[in-house]
């Protein structure tokens, strides 16, 4: 595989640069879609541990605890992993927050004899512990806490996040490992068509005694070329995408605020078109007899 | 057998069910000059396609160069080929310069790029075509296409030179000087074959001509 | 174009079935995305819809109004195109419902000696009329009535539900338009390509006396049917996607409950197939010289 | 100028900086049959292309059937061409059976079905190769794939028969039969051109013989 083979690959490339262009484009739209999915899942990812870090499990105390016995709820708590932040309120405090509720209506509480609001503890969970059922077993143990009387927590919340985050995964990778296969596939065609295509000259070469490999490289560089271009294509299509037509995009639709772009995609996805076009020519120089 | 080249011994092809080549037995030796000749579709180019493997026989044995053909495992296929040349009826050249025509047969058994561009210019020479080095064959004259593919396959210095009708667009004059270049490569010690109906290539003489008709045999004859 | 043509077309597509079929599965995999486009937009429109219909404006009413003036009020809100239901909350119910929601804690209220929550007339809307503007302008309306103290919509809700919905249509649209142009190229090229390994053949045909059309013929019909063929295998993929596919989506992701199809789609696509190869193919047969 | 066929007044025409026609000038007759040969790359095939209209003359001017070919307007080339039969040198037969080669001709005129099968049989049984008529050129012998190209150029009785190296793979008994067809062609009115390196076709008398040799035409006789 000397400079002749590039050589005769690139030429024969601008012969055919018809179909070679059609070929890398497909190849860039594939890997432009597989890396939309791919940017998909990424950000649903970090929307998802974001939210959490507002979300926090609320204990309420049995009335008439002691100040230490707070103390030893609160260290046990703390004592989970996941646990970020407590915050005590104080029956107090909790009558106070609800007058401050009701404004002008306050009065409704004045006839009030005895403060019939519990003492509460929040608490602040780390993101990355936040699944469905790691929120669910903290709370069952703290329920069991002496002078624990409840435990309140977004179950509903929790179960809807864990969803969309599940989801969104399993379309992404639905749709990135289909993306792939088609990808592959049009590689391999490509290559089988040139072969067809060339079905002529290659047996005018086997006749003059050229070897198998000798026939092959052009079609393998050939192959890796075209995905390296498709892959190249794609990287641009996808850093105009981020950088000019998501501005407007994101103008449009404030949810998509914090959408952001893993850099390494831009010189990953040439490499893996570079793959991707080796792997289709080998499988069709493999499956073509000459 | 030391001394043949070519040797067929009870050979028969048929296509589907239209025989071309009927139980031939006959032998070249090494060195010689033969010729082939016969009606259209006789089955000359036929035979000529057995002989560099590019068609197997129905039935029969071929020898090339003391090896049985049917014996030549398929990743030996290339080295065989190496040893012939072959002027291809239908010139089968590649849309490719001439140059690059040429230097195919060179290149395909990895020679120095170095050492490719004097032989090559060389053998065009030959065949008075050193001016259209850089033409594609599309842009050349019948005769002169031809001539590309008589330096092609002269210009790897094949053991065995197959010509399948090689100056059906030459003029009488290049016709003739083509089989200057091909007796002077016979005197190298090259086995050469040719098939043709032209007269009066047949006519020199001191060489064997074989008769085809209708895949027979009809006639060996020494002029 | 008789059956002559239709017969060369046929064969001459037979001969080239590897690219055919690397053209019909670029067009069907664009259809097919765009399909997809189609389908998100239409589903966002339906949901988007759907959530006004528990969506409403709740409407305050002044302390001291009698029977006949809520009447009234009752009435002019009637009035507006795009009012569905109107439910009207006296004080007393209202105070009701807050000691419902208090439950044990009712006591809370037991020193009131008069009832501090107003009355209220909750708004159904129509679904067609629940737009951002349309809704502010409606509650400006009812706050400009006699005897109407407040009123309160879902502002920021309403916001939300409008930029999905505006968000959508907008990156469907670009995709829509993306993609048929991606699509008429690929016919475009497949068509082109078709003509460049033919020139030699074509060619001939001009040599031999034929007409423009005589040769153009079979590309013209060879583009249709691969961009009708495309149109199919889209349709099917569609049609597998949404009744096979779609339900494990479905099962993991439970917000896409709502998920449903125009089976229009699913003629369209064929249709719209053959309308871009006989596009691709013009613009290749009119763009190229012979 | 009402019985001449071709003329031909002063006509050049170079190829990049290679002259291939140099200032030529002669007229063939309606119902004339002539040759034209002259060493490879003479400029025969070039003269043919300038009359069916595949190249334009640089300088000069050609008359075909009393009309400039010059001033044939693109859309009209097509009517033009149909007129004129062409045995071309490189064959230019399409990956189609034998016989959908030679129909060609006929459906490009939009003759209906019915009435082409009886004529291209009619056809292909004059060249010999009524067998061959389901057969593709690639499973033709050399000579076989000549006589079907002879054919698609005489299916449409033309009134000009252009043959560039028609016999060049044929052997001397196949190559006279078809200049008998030829003949017979030629005696029912078509004027007839044929290019052609083959001694023994222009020994046949009673025809003008143009001889070219680098572009210019150096001889013009009558034998
Ligand atoms: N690939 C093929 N498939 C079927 N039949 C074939 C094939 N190649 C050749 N033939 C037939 O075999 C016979 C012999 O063909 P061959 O090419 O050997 O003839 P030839 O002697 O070279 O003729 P010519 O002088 O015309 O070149 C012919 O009738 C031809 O039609
Ligand atoms: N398309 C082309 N571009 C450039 N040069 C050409 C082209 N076609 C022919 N020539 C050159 O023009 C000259 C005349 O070619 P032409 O084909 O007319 O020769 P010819 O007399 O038919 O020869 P032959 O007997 O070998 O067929 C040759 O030198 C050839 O190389
Ligand atoms: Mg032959
Ligand atoms: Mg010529």
């Amino acid at each position: 595989m000397g400079g002749y083979h590039l050589k005769v690959a690139v030429s024969e490339m601008w012969r055919e640069r018809w179909i070679n262009l059609l070929s890398a484009l497909s190849i860039a739209v594939g890997l432009f879609l597989i890396a939309l999915a791919v940017l998909g899942v990424y950000n649903v990812k970090i929307v998802t541990k974001k939210l959490p870090e507002r979300f926090s499990i609320t204990v309420f105390l049995k009335d008439g605890l002691s100040a230490s016995e707070v103390q030893e709820i609160n260290r046990a708590i703390r004592k989970n992993p996941g646990v970020k932040t407590l915050t005590y309120t104080s029956k107090e405090d909790a009558l106070k927050d609800l007058k401050a509720t009701l404004l002008d209506s306050d009065y409704v509480m004045e006839g009030l004899e005895e403060n019939p609001l519990p003492a509460s503890i929040a608490v602040g969970l780390r993101r990355d512990s936040v699944t469905d059922s790691s929120v669910e077993a903290l709370a069952r143990k703290i329920e069991g806490l002496v002078g624990v009387s409840e435990v309140e927590y977004g179950k509903k919340l929790l179960r809807v996040i864990e969803s969309v985050r599940k989801g969104s995964e399993f379309a992404g990778g639905f749709l990135i490992s289909a993306l792939s296969a088609a990808l592959i596939f049009v590689c391999y065609s490509t290559v089988k068509i040139l072969f067809y295509r060339k079905k002529e000259e290659i047996e005018t070469l086997t006749l003059l005694g050229a070897t198998r490999w000798f026939i092959r490289a052009p079609f393998l560089i050939e192959g890796g070329l075209i995905g390296l271009g498709g892959g190249v294509l794609s990287s641009l299509a996808i850093a105009a995408f981020v950088y000019a037509g998501y501005r407007k995009l994101a103008a449009s639709v404030p949810l998509m605020g914090a959408f952001s772009m893993p850099p390494e995609l831009l010189y990953w996805m040439p490499l893996t078109g570079l793959c991707l076009g080796v792997a289709g020519s080998l499988i069709a120089i493999g499956r073509i007899k000459f | 057998m030391d001394n043949i080249m070519i040797s067929f011994d009870g050979v028969s092809k048929t296509y589907g069910h239209n025989p071309a080549i009927r139980n031939i037995s006959f032998s070249i030796g090494k060195g010689e000059m033969s010729f082939l000749t016969g009606p259209s579709g006789a089955g000359k180019s036929t035979l000529l396609k057995l002989i560099y493997l590019a068609e197997r026989p129905d039935s029969g044995t071929i020898f090339l160069d003391g090896m049985e053909t049917e014996m030549v495992k398929e990743s030996q296929v290339p080295w065989v080929r190496r040893k012939i040349g072959i002027v291809f009826q239908d010139f089968k050249l590649l849309p490719r310069t001439v140059f690059d025509n040429v230097a195919l047969t060179l290149r395909i058994r990895w020679m120095h790029e170095d050492d490719v561009k004097p032989v090559v210019h060389e053998t065009l020479k030959l065949v008075g075509l050193r001016h259209k080095a850089d033409s594609y064959p599309a842009a050349l004259s019948g005769g002169e296409q031809q001539r590309v593919v008589i330096a092609r396959a002269i210009v790897g210095e094949p053991s065995v030179l197959l010509a399948d009708e090689p100056t059906g667009n030459l003029d009488p004059d290049t016709a003739a000087g083509v089989m200057r270049v091909f007796r002077e490569i016979n005197a190298r010690g090259t086995t050469i074959l040719v098939a043709t109906h032209n007269r009066e290539l047949l006519k020199s003489t001191g060489n064997f001509i074989f008769r085809l008709d209708g895949g027979s045999l009809t006639e060996e004859m020494f002029q």
